[in-house]
């Protein structure tokens, strides 16, 4: 990589633009899912629609994950301050919660399917579970990446100048915060209400 | 290689190949790898081609049976990926890798072992898509895959489903780096407005790239999900829409058309102005025109549905926009034209395949606005009519404007010029061979000839079936040409006529270096200040208007003041290739609903990545170089 | 290379390739008629699309012949000549004046294009309404089309038939196994002369406008790729006076004969509906043989009236004898299908040379006319 | 080791830090986010009635922005990487939009 003595046409870190470019592309992939969901919200065919859904329970994993974004960005701020030791142990807290809210997911998906919520029941089934099941995906992938940052920063691989590592990793993360928050309010949140009215 | 010393640390140390099988195989040089790229679409060319062929051969007569219904649906399905995804996609890949950073004068992409990564992984997607024929059958569901036809358990398609997501993963990568290439390594004083077109039509098709993508990945997960998982997208008996797979294909499905000929585009407007001796007419509205094809581009996506199951004002509405998107095109077609007008054109090789382009690309045109007369469109669509029109927009177009660089950027290549007299051979059996495959299909379609059928029916009648024997005399025509062409490429590279570094006195930054290409690309970074760069290192304009040369030597003087700089190159990397291999467990797992080989497929694509961050650097991170301070002036650090 | 093969495959076709390159540029010129011809239409719903695209042809031959004079003119204009001095061409960057004509000129013609184009989409569409109107559904199945006529309670397939100047509303959906959308999949119903094609989707419904000016037999085909035997399902379209469409209907209503006993004919009906063991072919065909029985339809085609088609299996075949025979013997060499598979097709039923003499006398027996 | 490294910092990277939110700005950020969450919650077990859901999509959005502003640096970075965000947010938008209402409002069966 020539970036780091070659000076960047617009002055930017080639590898956030990389980063950015590729979260605006994400959008279009989460975007299909979620309106394949919303076209699906009464396609249950017989079996168990959005009522299913245990809002309280969701809401504390959503708001682990959200708390996550709070802990990584304290991560990186750490990093940017030359602080390594403080920097790891954010990195840990937020993989953590990532982990938490994994577990959630896992505990949820195992309750629906005891409830007859499989996903061949119907198109709502499984337009659900492929939609946040791509997003758990991606808590999994950001998790793998925040503990190679955690190792590698102990190896004396990230030194404690390259917080654009942490920041990087850090852009991810909140990106997949971010369509959480969207997925929490669109496809629980409002289905629920809207049932219940 | 400017620095030798391999930091040996870590779980390995870096590849130091620079000759032989190994410096191909570990190799980040953008070079290298658009000329892999270029070989193995060769390969796959040959393959869709053969197909062709074979579809061909069974349509020659009427109620032939040459092949079986089954082999022939396979048949004309892989023709149909082999040669979007295989072929045209990846030759325009094979000319972002080697010209991006040359014109834009940069040492190398942003991303160079992600780079090599997006080459393994075409490579490896390919073989994985082939490997169907060995594995109980290829996809035989054509190449769009409508569900629920595509989730049926017999159809094949888990391999068409997994096999173009991973396709999709190389160009998504590719089109971030050439994305961040484009924006972040113009050399300095090369302004957006001074971008060769070339390079403003790969921005626009990897931006293009970069939106379409994730919706086709969507659509094939669906697919996979329903076909190998049991899921329910696409099944209307639990109340699945078959409809919407086709609105998330095409929505992919038309910018994809862009992607595949927005590439030749700007090849043609390379070529245009330096076989006309003068610069490209309205530049700006080249471009502009370009990138509004672009974005209109992804409102037009229902006119490959107007006989699906849409209504009359999606019917309107879209044909309107699709009419719409005539208006850039014409523009371009104009401008190409009339940068001819008073021009004094050598009639190369190269320009030979521009000027068809322009005019094989014009028909497809004119019968594209035909389809959006939506009430005759229910005539045309699906039939040989609709054939016709995209092989003149793709082959006509696309592929002439690609093999015309292919002429054109040979001595940049090799320093070498490719024989012109086998080339003109090449571009006229090509022409013929082209018009006599495509032109009757026209008329066949019309005359009732649906497509994707496995034996031409009799009841059609002789006329239909002599168009139909004159379209496989013309795949005669066109294998004979694509002899030719091979021949000439191998008899070239191994003892063409040395071409010098400038042999077409060319406009753009490319030229400027020494031919073959150094590795380095640039001993000195040029500092830009005109558009058409070179041009004007060489020629200035007099008061009338007219180019006259400026004395011999002047093309270094911008640069006389400018000091012998530190050259950084990317270090050679076995973990793309490493890591790649981790989609053959991951793509077979997907298909026969496997989770064991998903997650060995997974483990080994992580292990891969943390190889890869891992790896020692020659010269030390991006952001913490080990060597000596960057020369005076640069700052340090990526920002 | 792979065509010089195909020329062992008869003297008469190669005959007929040599003419047919004689006569190939009369072809080019002369819009040829033929059955299955979207040049040719035959009723209003196919002519008004027609009469959009001429037109616009003539427009875009217009355009052809100016942008293809404008290259060879500037190609030959503009070639260097062996005399050049080796000088450079003026060096002209653009013309917005002319920028602006090649921008608006098309869109204008686009513009004018787009009127009756959107006009033409409603026209198509909408339901031509009144009381003359007949209305037949259509369900595409894998792989043959079967038609439903409800005001008349008839099934049939393949072939359908309708009065002459008389519109005809297509409700259209596809579906397999039981008759549920279930394992459907999308097929387009294309009679070129009559109308465009329209799609048909499993668990949807569309709809399509048709009528024929003159009494023929139109062809058509199923026109979106439907899997193995996709070029197998043809459509007919049999117009008829309106006199001769109410005998048909007559004929239609008429349950079919029961075979006198001790014949082979009765033999062969004992045979239809059980065939020892072996999935008889009741249980997917309808004979409809009594008046109060309601007639209803199975996965396969209807029976009742067989021998008033002149095709069978898609279409494909001629009902002969002959074929009907070869067909229960071995139907996926008749035709390929996936029966063992995925159940969709006819089996193989293995039958014995004494049931095929029996069966293929009782189907012979199902004709209207006797 | 973090000692030995540190004054290479100066030298090198982000001239974006003196912009930077200080981690009690990050807290407070997350204090609202975490207000708005609760409030987001509270539709569930209190009755809106019609205001619900328009108030939650605005409470999405708002967390969105705060998220995407402070949490990634929109605020204080280059607008080139919100631009790339946001030119895929609002294609996704109009797309997804435009292909739903054709597929609830236009399909042929309703004709």
């Amino acid at each position: 990589m020539a970036a780091g003595v070659e000076t960047t046409t617009m002055g930017l870190d080639h590898r956030k633009l990389g980063m950015w470019t590729f979260l605006g592309s994400e959008f279009l992939f989460f975007g299909a899912f979620v309106s394949a969901y919303l076209l699906y919200l009464d396609t249950t065919a017989g079996g168990p629609g959005v009522e299913i859904f245990d809002i309280p329970f969701t809401s504390i994993s959503s708001f682990v994950l959200l708390m996550s974004s709070l802990t990584m960005v304290l991560a990186h701020h750490a990093h940017a301050q030359g602080d390594l030791r403080r920097m790891r142990l954010w990195i840990l807290a937020t993989a953590g919660q990532g982990a938490v809210f994994l577990g959630g997911q896992v505990f949820e998906f195992n309750v629906f399917v005891r409830e007859g919520l499989t996903i061949s029941e119907s198109p709502f089934a499984s337009s659900f579970y492929v939609l946040t099941g791509f997003h758990g995906m991606h808590v999994f992938v950001g998790i793998l990446l925040l503990m190679s940052v955690y190792v590698l920063s102990l190896i004396g691989k990230i030194k404690p100048t390259q917080h654009v590592k942490t920041e990087m990793i850090g852009l991810y993360w909140h990106f997949v915060d971010i369509v959480w928050v969207v997925i929490f309010t669109v496809v629980y949140l409002i289905p629920e209400i809207a049932v219940l009215e | 290689m400017s620095s030798s010393t391999v930091e040996k640390s870590g779980f390995s140390g870096r590849p130091k190949g620079e000759s032989g099988i190994g410096a191909w195989l570990t190799t980040t040089d953008h070079k290298k790898i658009g000329i892999m790229y270029f070989f193995t679409v060769l390969v796959f060319f040959a393959l869709g081609g053969a197909e062709s062929g074979l579809i061909r051969a069974q349509l020659a007569q009427a109620e032939q049976n040459l092949l079986t219904e089954e082999i022939y649906n396979q048949v004309f399905t892989m023709h149909g990926i082999t040669m979007v995804f295989l072929v045209v996609m990846p030759l325009s890949a094979a000319f972002f890798n080697y010209l991006i950073p040359l014109m834009i004068g940069a040492r190398d992409v942003a991303f160079p072992r992600l780079n090599a990564f997006s080459y393994w992984v075409y490579l490896f997607g390919g073989i994985f898509l082939y490997s169907s024929f060995l594995l109980g059958g290829a996809p035989n569901g054509s190449w769009v895959g409508y569900a629920p036809l595509s989730t049926d358990a017999v159809s094949n398609m888990a391999f068409y489903a997994a096999g173009l997501n991973i396709v999709g993963v190389s160009s998504l990568a590719a089109a971030i780096n050439f994305i961040v290439t484009i924006l972040n390594m113009r050399a300095p004083g090369m302004t957006f407005m001074r971008m060769p077109v070339f390079i403003w039509m790969s921005l626009v098709t990897n931006f293009l790239l970069l939106f379409a993508l994730p919706i086709i990945a969507v659509a094939l997960f669906m697919l996979n999900a329903d076909a190998v998982f049991g899921a329910q997208f696409f099944e209307p008996g639990t109340g699945g829409d078959p409809v919407l797979y086709q609105h998330l294909f095409w929505l992919f499905g038309h910018p994809e058309v862009y992607i595949m000929i927005l590439p030749a585009m700007g090849i043609v407007s390379e070529i245009l102005p330096v076989g006309a001796r003068k610069p490209l007419f309205g530049y700006a509205a080249v471009v502009f025109a370009g990138a509004a094809i672009g974005f209109i581009g992804f409102g037009v996506w229902a006119h490959h549905m107007f006989t699906s199951a849409i209504g009359p004002v999606a019917r309107s509405a879209f044909a309107l926009s699709t009419m719409f998107i005539a208006v850039p095109t014409g523009i371009k077609i104009f401008n190409w034209v009339f940068t001819m007008w008073g021009g004094k054109l050598r009639f190369t090789t190269p320009m030979l395949f521009s000027i068809g382009f322009i005019s094989m690309f014009t028909i497809g045109g004119l019968s594209g606005v035909t389809h959006a007369i939506v009430p005759h469109n229910a005539q045309q669509h699906d039939t040989y009519y609709v054939v016709a029109h995209f092989h003149y927009v793709l082959f006509g177009g696309a592929l002439f404007g690609l093999i015309g660089g292919v002429y054109y950027w040979f001595p940049k290549v090799t320093g070498k010029l490719m024989s012109e007299k086998l080339g003109k051979v090449h571009f006229w059996t090509w022409l013929l061979g082209f018009n006599l495959t495509f032109g009757p299909m026209h008329m066949s379609g019309l005359l009732g000839q649906p497509r994707r059928t496995a034996v031409l029916p009799g009841e059609l009648g002789g006329t239909v079936e002599i168009y139909n024997l004159l379209s496989s005399l013309g795949v005669v025509v066109l294998t004979v040409s694509a002899l030719v062409f091979l021949f000439n490429l191998i008899a070239s590279i191994k003892g063409g006529v040395p071409s010098g570094n400038d042999p077409w006195d060319a406009r753009t930054l490319e030229w400027l270096t020494p031919s073959p290409t150094p590795y380095e690309n640039f001993p000195i970074i040029p500092t830009v200040t005109h558009r058409d760069e070179f041009w004007h290192r060489k020629y200035a304009e007099d008061d009338a208007g007219k180019a006259i040369p400026v004395p011999a030597g002047a093309a270094e003087d911008h640069d006389a003041d400018a000091e012998p700089e530190h050259i950084h190159m990317p270090d050679p990397s076995y973990w793309p290739l490493v890591q790649t291999l981790g989609f053959f467990p991951f793509g077979y797992g997907l298909v026969y609903g496997n989770f064991w080989l998903i997650g060995i497929g997974l483990a080994w694509l992580v292990i891969g990545l943390y190889g890869w961050i891992i790896e020692p650097l020659a010269e030390g991170d991006d952001d913490d170089p080990v060597d000596e301070p960057a020369r005076p002036g640069a700052r340090a650090g990526a920002h | 290379m792979r065509e010089t093969r195909q020329t062992r495959a008869g003297s008469r076709r190669r005959t007929r390739t040599v003419t047919g390159i004689v006569v190939l540029a009369s072809l080019l010129l002369a819009a040829c008629s033929g059955e299955q011809n979207a040049l040719d239409p035959a009723g209003p719903f196919a002519q008004g699309p027609h009469d959009l695209i001429v037109p616009v042809a003539i427009i875009a031959a217009v355009v052809f012949v100016l942008v293809q004079g404008l290259i060879i003119y500037s190609v030959i204009r503009f070639r260097t000549r062996k005399d050049d001095d080796g000088s450079l061409p003026v060096q002209v960057h653009g013309n917005t004046r002319l920028e602006i004509v090649w921008t608006v000129i098309p869109a204008v013609i686009l513009a004018v294009i787009a009127v009756p184009t959107v006009q033409g989409i409603f026209e198509q569409m909408d339901d031509p309404g009144g009381d003359d109107v007949l209305a037949v559904e259509v369900i595409g199945h894998r792989w043959w089309f079967e038609y439903y006529y409800p005001d008349y309670d008839i099934y049939t397939a393949n072939e359908m038939a309708i009065p002459t100047d008389t519109p005809v509303r297509l409700e259209m959906t596809a579906a397999d196994l039981a008759r549920s959308p279930e394992q459907g999949v999308v097929h387009s119903f294309w009679i070129p002369r009559l109308a465009g094609k329209q799609d048909l989707v499993p668990g949807q419904t569309t709809f399509l406008n048709m009528q024929a000016d003159e009494p023929g037999r139109y062809l058509g085909q199923c026109a979106e790729y439907c899997g193995l035997s996709h070029v197998n399902m043809r459509a007919r379209v049999e117009a008829m006076e309106p006199a001769d469409f109410d005998t048909w209907v007559e004929q239609q209503s008429t349950p079919a004969e029961v075979p006198e006993d001790g014949t082979l004919e009765a033999d062969g009906r004992e045979l239809y509906n059980d065939l020892d063991g072996r999935q008889a072919c009741a249980s997917c065909h309808q004979v409809w043989e009594d008046e109060g029985d309601a007639r209803a339809a199975g996965q396969g085609p209807d029976l009742t009236h067989l021998l008033s088609r002149e095709e069978f299996a898609g279409a494909i075949h001629d009902m002969t004898e002959e074929n009907l025979r070869d067909w229960l013997e071995d139907p996926n060499s008749m035709k390929p299908m996936q029966y063992e598979v995925n159940g969709i097709g006819m089996p193989d039923l293995d039958l014995s040379e004494e049931e095929l003499d029996a069966l293929v006398a009782y189907l012979l027996t199902l004709d209207p006319e006797s | 080791m973090s000692s030995t490294d540190a004054p290479e910092q100066a030298s090198s990277t982000d001239e974006h830090d003196d912009h930077h939110p200080t981690p009690r700005q990050y807290v407070n950020i997350a204090v609202v986010l975490a207000v708005l969450t609760a409030l987001e919650v509270s539709t569930y077990f209190l009755d809106f009635g019609v205001i619900a859901i328009p108030l939650l999509v605005i409470l999405m959005v708002v967390k969105f922005l705060y998220v995407a502003g402070w949490f990634m640096h929109l605020k204080f970075d280059s607008r080139v990487f919100g631009r790339m965000m946001y030119t895929g947010l609002f294609l996704a938008l109009g797309l997804y939009a435009l292909a739903i209402i054709v597929i609830l409002f236009d399909s042929a069966t309703i004709a």
